[in-house]
């Protein structure tokens, strides 16, 4: 079930990458995208009847897998950090370009020549 | 069962929160989305993963977000300061075009923020998109300065002059100040005044002689007001903004800001 | 050109063949839950931590945790960087009423609390020093919501907190260096094991845990902050 | 331990370089020299035929993080040496922050950790890190194209490092390990599973987008034209490597082989395509980035020894003449103020005498000439390939090399009137030195009868028919203008075509799963 889940997650993601064009719904995309493959890990490491990985003195249980936990909290951590930079150079953009549509800071990028550029602020 | 259907409801708000077209609404749909996933962690026996997708991808990241892109927009003022009407005072600015101001951003759902820039860059950069509006002591001597619009005045003032120079009325110059009010009030104290300015206004009048006095200031004839300036492009806003005015004035409300601040 | 309604079409479904081929591919050899748990035939004395998860996020793969620390502080220190060039915003308060002020008041302490408990027991129960960073920051946060920002920057200056920040991520890598000194390979673990189960176990993994914590604090409020005088017009 | 300690001591002073922004010269001189110690003694005990090896955590075999100095990790590990020391000396003078120090410490770092590492999940990690680093790198100017260029790469590639972690998560599953050593058996004993395809065609998609793979790493040819010229000279010469060194890391547990030569030569020519089309030089780089990225899949997919060899080689060699060219093109451009070739032909005296010189020895390196780096590199490869269908890619690939970089001739004869600074032509020498004694470098890498058969009269003869033909098409086809379809760049296209180079890596899979 989870991992079904994480692959329509996924699907989700793309579609929303690849069709909205604001860049702001474009980042929460891809958070979405990076979402789904912590969901992907944490579920390959489920087990219907185990325990949380969490010793208790004196009870002995099977546990679910500890692995793709430890991996996944690397993981969400990595997924803020690239959210955070993208969304200030999504700030820079808009203070420049007075638009999130990515199609038109496309056609205005290309638009402008290098020589007449000048650094943003 | 409890984590199948948690689990069910997460590609739905994924949906919903994704074909959003207001920013906020999918930014806090999505936030909405990483507390089901944490919790969906919590029932897959993952605790820890669940505190941190809690902490960070529900919390941290929506505030970001949020604080990025605080409220569906932001109404940027420029501004000269000037004691009274706008100027800062600590860390807060105070004044009644502040107040006007904020009571209007307020009303339209807008987050304000104020720049304080020298007064002669205000139309400029209200006319090149940089600014909605501008604010500070602004005095026009017509309706309309193109490709600006002024607002009616909402305070009454009057307008002195230094000694015509240059062979021009001083009326033509009556709007240009030089810089920001702490460059006048230096130069009030060195009576170097009316080689920067060629006329003030009554607040700044008001509040410049309390350092020193001023001399050879002649007040000028004909009725004087404080306005705001927006861009022609944005008859909606300045349509806006008079009503709001208006509203200020009927209810009171602007008189007594009025006698508040000014007097 | 492709209309836009062939172009939404056509992606919907590429989507939706790549979503049906993951699946069926997944489903048609489902791996047997339970073979790849290798990692709990470790005995538990081997890192000490009955945190199972911390055991194996600050001890086997203490490497992977140190990358992440790095991405984390060079987000900050780009985040601090492209905003400090963007126009600052004078921000009269963040507050909007009195309820919200009284709120923020009560939760900011018990934020703090919780994450110190989560840097603390991090290594024999849920939480660990990211987590209670990042609550450590939310917290302050919330006090500056209640107070205003200018007057909670005045008490945690960005330039301060942010050589702070260097000097906690120096001891960090010091700390990771330090089996040098003693001949072994850095990364490698100092302190005895103890009892698992108990707050002075598992080695390093409190200290680690601790660190983590006030770095994480001190990066996620630099971000915070900096988000908060620089608000992009969006 | 030196190999935990290459990174970590990079690391270590780039976090040092920020924090004492005063020592940041110093430091680098010591980290360059400490690097240079430890690699050779890497490189001394892989040459007595024990690899030095390294693991974090507990013993037993697949847990826990393992670093091996193999041949390939000490390859792409000196290479990112080499052009860390030429980037660092080029910005001598330069007025940059403590933080772009920082930057390009952990960039190295970074590449030396993927050199080693031999866990699927660690690379991942670090290449979110390059990522990051890489990004911050290409903005570093704050120039809005740059921001968008930027932008766009840290989208796609993370969007390509998700698709990696499901790999990662689909050969955990199924093998709980990480480990691309204790992988390879197990792998084997399940060939041909659906899992195996699946988790092939993910990771191969994910890093593809890292590796400047036609189909995945759409966003190149902007990020890298646009960056500064050391930034463009790290990501194109190591960075992009990184990514080639783990397809190579994965083609040695998957079987990989019948994709890598198919997107190896789709990149090639492709990319060949685009070069000759455009105009910016430093666009036209970037693209060639991309084609050079074809000759190594190639030759790596051939999976004979000595074209793997071969792959090796060309890889080192492509980072030497890019990042040369990229530095040389980029200080032109800077003094004559475009990079557009019919500007800097017009104000060729504009440009100093030792960035002309060295232009000319990168691209002399590019189009192989004997006996330079490009030739050398080649002609191995070339020996190794068994079959008639790559060779003629290869062919036709030296051809459209030498056809787009006859745009480069115009401008490379002239008085000049500007000498060039100390430091710029210093990297220069330091790279071009290495490019024209290649032959006793590649002896190091690979082997002695293989370099000598390198020299022989076959690859003397095709190289110098290559070099012909390509100047003789260009005096053909130099009047026309072509465009080429350039909506394929757009952030909105970009993942679709992941998508589909997917489905491509997954049928190919299929074929050669099925074919087997």
């Amino acid at each position: 079930m989870p991992i079904i889940v994480s692959f329509v997650l996924l699907g989700i993601g793309i579609l929303a990458l690849v069709l909205r064009r604001d860049l702001v719904i474009k980042l929460l995309a891809l958070g979405l995208i990076n979402g789904s493959s912590i969901l992907f890990l944490v579920g390959i490491g489920n087990r219907p009847s185990a325990r949380a990985p969490i010793h208790v003195p004196g009870e002995v249980a099977t546990f679910v897998d500890p692995l793709p936990q430890a991996l996944v909290l690397s993981a969400i951590v990595v997924n803020f950090a690239i959210l955070a930079l993208a969304l200030v150079f999504v700030m820079i953009l808009v203070e420049r370009y007075h638009t999130t549509d990515a199609v038109r800071i496309e056609v205005e990028t290309s638009r402008e020549s290098e020589e007449e550029e000048t650094p943003c602020l | 069962m409890a984590g199948h259907v948690l689990l069910a409801l997460v590609p739905i708000v994924a949906v919903v929160a994704l074909t959003q077209s207001r920013r906020l609404s999918a930014i806090i749909g999505m936030g909405l989305l990483s507390f089901l996933l944490a919790a969906a962690y919590l029932v897959m026996h993952a605790p820890d993963v669940a505190i941190t997708e809690a902490t960070i991808g529900a919390a941290l990241v929506t505030a970001i977000y949020v604080l990025a892109i605080r409220r569906t927009g932001r109404l940027t003022v420029v501004a000269d300061e000037v004691p009274g009407l706008l100027a800062r005072e600590g860390d807060r600015v105070v004044g009644l075009e502040y107040e006007i101001l904020r009571g209007f951003a307020n009303s339209q759902g807008l987050d304000l923020s104020i720049r304080f820039v020298p007064l002669r860059r205000v139309p400029w950069l209200i006319a090149h998109g940089e600014a909605d509006i501008g604010a500070g002591g602004i005095i026009p001597l017509t309706e309309s300065i193109d490709p600006l619009d002024a607002t009616p005045g909402h305070l009454d003032t009057g307008v002195y002059a230094f000694d015509a120079r240059d062979g021009r009325p001083t009326s033509e110059l009556a709007p240009d100040y030089d810089g920001y009010f702490s460059e006048l009030q230096s130069k009030a104290r060195n009576g170097l005044l009316s080689s920067s300015a060629t006329s003030l206004d009554l607040a700044r009048v008001l509040s410049l002689s309390r350092g020193a006095p001023l001399e050879g200031l002649d007040r000028l004839d004909g009725r004087h007001g404080y306005a705001f300036l927006v861009s022609k492009e944005r008859a909606d806003l300045k349509r806006e903004l008079v009503r709001y005015i208006e509203s200020l004035r009927h209810s009171g409300e602007l008189d007594r800001l009025v006698a508040r601040f000014v007097q | 050109m492709i209309s836009r309604r062939g172009w939404v079409i056509g992606s919907v479904g590429l989507v939706v063949l790549f979503v049906v081929l993951l699946s069926f591919t997944y489903m048609a050899s489902y791996p047997e839950p339970g073979d790849s748990a290798r990692y709990l035939a470790i005995p538990l004395e081997d890192s000490g931590a009955a945190n199972r998860v911390a055991g194996i996020y600050l001890n086997t793969r203490l490497f992977d945790t140190l990358i992440e620390i790095l991405v984390f502080s060079v987000a900050v220190l780009g985040v601090r960087y492209y905003l400090s060039h963007s126009p600052q915003v004078s921000l009269p308060s963040l507050s909007e009423s009195a309820v919200v002020r009284t709120a923020a008041g009560i939760l900011g302490p018990l934020a703090l609390l919780l994450s110190a408990y989560f840097a603390t027991f991090g290594h024999i129960s849920p939480g660990g020093g990211f987590a209670a960073g990042v609550i450590a920051a939310s917290a302050v946060l919330y006090v500056a919501i209640a107070q205003g920002m200018q007057a909670t920057e005045r008490r945690l200056p960005p330039q301060r907190v942010a050589t702070a920040e260097k000097a906690v991520l120096l001891f960090l890598l010091a700390w990771v260096f330090l089996p040098l000194a003693f001949g072994r390979a850095p990364l490698s673990e100092l302190l005895p094991r103890g009892t698992p189960g108990q707050l002075l176990s598992a080695g390093s993994i409190l200290p680690y845990n601790i660190l983590i914590a006030v770095k994480v604090f001190l990066g996620a409020w630099l971000v915070i902050a900096a988000f908060a005088q620089h608000r992009g017009e969006l | 331990m030196p190999l935990i300690l290459l990174p970590l001591l990079r690391f270590l002073i780039a976090v040092l370089s920020i924090s004492i922004a005063r020592a940041r010269r110093p430091l680098a001189v010591v980290s360059h020299a400490v690097d240079a110690a430890m690699l050779a003694w890497l490189a001394a005990s892989l040459a007595r035929g024990t690899p030095v090896g390294w693991t974090l955590g507990s013993g037993s075999a697949g847990i826990g993080i393992s670093m091996t100095g193999d041949r390939i990790g000490m390859t792409f590990a000196a290479l990112a040496w080499g052009l860390s020391l030429a980037v660092n000396v080029y910005i001598w003078r330069d007025r940059l922050r403590p933080y772009f120090f920082l930057l390009v410490h952990l960039l190295v770092g970074a590449c030396y950790a993927v050199s080693f590492t031999q866990d699927l999940f660690n690379a991942y990690l670090l290449f979110e890190l390059l990522t990051l680093v890489s990004f911050l790198l290409v903005g570093y100017e704050r120039r809005p194209r740059q921001i968008w260029a930027s932008l766009r790469y840290l989208i796609l590639s993370s969007f390509g490092m998700s698709v990696f972690l499901f790999g990662v998560g689909i050969v955990y599953a199924h093998c709980g390990t990480l480990d691309v050593g204790v992988l390879r058996p197990l792998i084997a004993a399940s060939a041909g599973e659906p899992w195996v395809l699946l988790a092939a065609a993910l990771l191969t998609t994910g890093i593809g987008v890292k590796a400047g793979v036609f189909l995945f790493s759409l966003w190149l040819p902007a990020a890298h034209a646009r960056a500064m010229p050391a930034v463009s000279a790290l990501l194109s010469g190591v960075v992009i490597k990184m990514g080639v060194l783990e397809l190579f890391r994965l083609a040695d547990v998957f079987p990989l082989r019948l994709p890598l030569i198919v997107l190896g030569s789709i990149t090639g020519i492709l990319g060949i395509a685009y070069a000759v089309t455009v105009h910016d030089i430093k666009k036209m780089l970037a693209f060639h980035t991309l084609s050079q990225i074809g000759y190594v899949l190639i030759g790596f997919g051939a999976d004979t020894p000595v074209a793997r060899l071969g792959a090796l080689t060309y890889a080192v060699a492509h980072g030497l003449f890019k990042a040369l060219l990229f530095l040389s093109a980029g200080d032109a451009s800077a003094h004559v103020g475009s990079a557009d070739d019919r500007t800097l032909t017009e104000h060729k005296a504009r440009i100093p005498r030792a960035t002309r010189i060295a232009l000319a020895v990168g691209v002399l390196g590019i189009v192989g000439l004997p006996p330079l780096a490009g030739f050398d590199a080649k002609a191995i490869l070339e020996d190794g390939l068994s079959s008639l269908g790559p060779r003629i890619i290869v062919w036709l690939l030296s051809i459209g090399t030498v056809l787009s970089f006859a745009k480069f001739v115009p401008f490379l004869f002239a008085r000049s009137t500007v000498r060039a600074e100390r430091p710029r032509a210093c990297a220069y020498a330091w790279l071009g030195g290495l490019i024209v004694a290649f032959w006793p470098v590649s002896v190091l890498m690979t082997s002695v009868p293989l370099c000598l058969a390198a020299l022989g009269g076959m690859h003397l003869i095709e190289s110098l028919g290559s070099l012909l033909a390509g100047a003789g098409l260009y005096m053909l086809v130099r009047r026309r203008t072509l465009r080429l379809p350039q909506a394929i760049f757009r952030l909105e296209e970009s993942p679709l075509i992941i998508l589909l180079g997917f489905f491509l890596v997954f049928v190919l899979l299929f074929i050669s799963g099925s074919a087997g």
